[in-house]
């Protein structure tokens, strides 16, 4: 049911872990599941130069947790804030239909680390 | 790799002495055992030879089985049969939270056509409290239905008590056995059961087959019309093959029931206490004894059930959580749900269904894989770091 | 002796190659469609894999097949689904007077329950006429179910203008077409039809497998409630080896339905052709040109169609009287009867159904049989006689 993508960035996900005095993190609960997702950015000229993500969910979540911290590192914060659910469901070739809401997660919880971060710099 | 089937309370590989005996009945002996030449005679044979193994592995006689397409089948069967022949009496029914989706969605429809239906609690370790049944009975109770087993935690229920109660009260019961026959000792005259659902496929038979008990003298309304097959109970042309598979299974099992239990309690008690003891914070769900022998149904805090499949289906091993039902699978179980678990330990059970084939080497292997990944998902999940937090922090 | 078998009404052989691709079904790939691990994705696949082969032989989209146990059962969801989930819009049912037992009892027991069904007649042939149906039509008619081709008399009705009266009138259309698929071109597009029931057992596909065409858009309340197998329109784990042979079988009949319908017919016309000029005083019952090409059901005055049929049985020839049902062996056919036919006539009626391996020479044995077992039954029945001394004294 899952495509290649997905379990590979599922088996193998990207940037786990954790920030330590991270400039921003975001987290993100699902409503329709109760799955969670947390993000620590490291950020430097408005440029994301680390990220790293804790998520509690199933495979979608974790797959989708993977690649959005792969699309966004290394781009602008405006880059990442125009990153949608869409496009990270995209980039894993795709969703099972029941499973669609499981990549919200993702840029949910990294946009609301970019706020953070903006908020605490003002 | 080596495959390890565990979700034997999903379905089960057809015995090889079954398949034997039904490959003759796709070509060869094919008649319709309706008709009346030698094509319909001697599949007519082999349909009522099928139904005494059947009977005689629960105790009853041939004639009070009727030989249905599956579990759920059985199930609809027997609940709207039975509601809508004793309509007159009465129009309540009394049911547990934990049944399978086949009796819940099937008294949910009922609840829409005039029948009030209470479904009764159960306690941390999937049991039911036949106080509670009692006191649910109302004049206007007209059936009681019941699992022998659950498939998800494998709890069994005190089907003979629920028997008695049912039965001084002159109501019907039936019990979805599905998970039951073929895996404990199944008796439909020591149960006082009424209504009995079998399913084929969780026992070694093929898919596509199972088998309704109906006791002498209970009324049922046809879920199929047509015609008169089954005695008037059960339209449609007799599935030969996997019917004479049924029988042959309930043969076996019947032959082989003490000897495979044990087989298999032993394999579980030895996945579940390497599990427990390898894994903090983990927990069975379901009754420590009163239990199917092949079940272990088992959480492991702050992580998701579907995760850890993924991770031990990509290693070869095949469980599950909870019903087979893909959909079920995304959102929370209502049987561990019912049983007032954590909702984060809720969302991590996974279930091993032991069967016929697994090894004492299968065991070994998910007790040396499944560690790590329960490890690694939790090096993943924000709650196992906050724990740690938490902790340190006190 | 060698056997004959001339009964494929009732129900056929699988199908060599049916069965070859059943096989792995059973041991090898017998995992949950359902499930998430590999076990459940090499049978999902194969599930879906078969759905589109009968998808493409009635002209459908894979997504407006849901799996059954037997025609019956898509019968019993069909009428029954329907009728409840267009209740509201009324509660007029058109069916006709020859339907297989599956519909007629169906609509019975919806009558019991608020429907009013009225039941077309047929004239001479079987056929219906198509401005009865109009007429029938009320402001509360929510369904009308008419069958494709008729099991005993492999009359055809005019499908097309019942779909298209249907669709004038926004009323769901259900056709039977269990002896329909495979033997005739069928499509549901050109038919305008909602709900078409398909068996697999009648086309070289095991017992215990069909399927249900529900036209996208088109409502229905399950039959057999449960899990969300079928897009919540069947509960009950699916019957993969089954629904596989279902597959290759429509595959099959796809491909081969021109040749085969042609033999058939030749082989048909032949024996019928035989039959009447061997034996005075026959009838054909049904329809002269509009008939399944390898159906024949023929009257021998005088005589009961259950001796004819036992003194073939005797010679290994398999034929039936009608329904493949004995029960109804006894009383008298219900098609035969809507026809109008003289009751003595219609006793001594007789169905060939013909199949895939049926061979001329099977043909010419039973045209070598078959008039001296009636002349056999003739000289010992006392109406023949009276008939002798009638026409002598005349
Ligand atoms: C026209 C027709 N409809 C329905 C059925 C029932 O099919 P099944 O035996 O698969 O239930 C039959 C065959 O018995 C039939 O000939
Ligand atoms: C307890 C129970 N009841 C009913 C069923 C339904 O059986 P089937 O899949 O044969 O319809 C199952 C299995 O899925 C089950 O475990
Ligand atoms: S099911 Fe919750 S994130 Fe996928
Ligand atoms: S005498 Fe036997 S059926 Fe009439």
């Amino acid at each position: 049911m899952y495509s290649e993508k997905v379990i590979d960035h599922f088996t193998n996900p990207r940037n786990v872990g954790e920030i330590e005095n991270a400039d921003g993190i975001g987290e993100k609960v699902s409503s329709s599941c109760g799955d969670r997702m947390k993000v620590f950015l490291k950020v430097e000229d408005d440029i994301i130069k680390d990220i790293k993500f804790q998520t509690y969910g199933c495979g979608a979540a974790i797959a989708s947790s993977s690649m959005m911290s792969e699309l966004v590192l290394g781009k602008t914060l405006q880059e990442a804030l125009d990153l949608t659910n869409d496009q990270v469901a995209d980039a894993l070739g795709g969703l099972p239909a029941p499973k669609l809401h499981c990549s919200n997660l993702a840029a949910d919880a990294l946009h609301e680390a970019i706020k953070n971060y903006r908020a605490a710099k003002v | 790799m080596k495959r390890i089937y565990m979700d034997n309370n999903a379905t089960t590989a057809v015995r090889p002495e079954v398949l034997d005996a039904m490959l003759p009945f796709y070509r060869e002996h094919f008649g319709n055992p309706s008709s009346i030449h030698w094509a319909g005679r001697e599949t007519g044979a082999a349909l009522e030879a099928a139904r005494e193994k059947v009977a005689k592995l629960i105790n009853c006689s041939p004639a009070e089985i009727v030989f249905t397409s599956c579990g759920s089948e059985g199930n609809n069967l027997a609940i709207k049969g039975a509601a809508e022949a004793l309509r007159e009496r009465g129009n309540h029914i009394i049911t547990t939270a934990v049944e399978h989706p086949a009796v819940l969605s099937t008294c949910k429809y009922l609840e829409k056509h005039g029948y009030e239906v209470t479904y009764l609690p159960v306690d941390g370790d999937g049991m039911l409290d036949i106080v509670a049944l009692e006191a649910a009975i109302t004049e206007k109770t007209i059936l009681v239905s019941a699992m022998w087993a659950n498939n998800e935690t494998g709890t069994l229920f005190p089907v003979d008590k629920i028997g008695a109660v049912a039965r001084n009260h002159g109501i019907c019961f039936h019990t979805d056995a599905v998970q039951a026959v073929g895996r404990v000792p199944v008796d439909v005259e020591a149960a006082k059961v009424d209504l009995l659902s079998i399913s084929g496929h969780k026992i070694g038979a093929p898919k596509g087959v199972g088998a309704l008990y109906v006791r002498k003298g209970i009324r049922l309304v046809p879920l199929i019309h047509g015609g008169h097959q089954e005695r008037n109970r059960r339209g449609g042309t007799h599935n030969l093959p996997g019917i004479v598979g049924l029988g042959v299974a309930c043969d076996l099992a019947g032959r082989d029931l003490p000897e495979v239990s044990q087989r298999l309690r032993r394999l579980r008690d030895r996945l579940e206490q390497g599990l427990l003891a390898a894994i903090p914070e983990s927990q069975v769900n379901g009754h420590p004894s009163e239990r199917l022998p092949n079940t272990l149904n088992v959480s492991f805090n702050y992580i998701e059930g579907e995760a850890v499949l993924l991770f031990l289906d990509m290693q070869g091993i095949a469980a599950s959580s909870g019903s087979a039902c893909m959909s079920d699978a995304f959102g929370q179980s209502h049987v561990i749900d019912a049983m007032g678990v954590d909702p984060m330990m809720a969302n991590s059970a996974i279930r091993f269904g032991l069967g016929y084939d697994n090894t004492c080497e299968d065991v070994d292997r998910v007790l040396e894989i499944l560690p790590a990944i329960v490890k690694k998902l939790r090096d993943m999940s924000p709650f196992y770091h906050e724990r740690d937090a938490a902790s340190v922090t006190a």
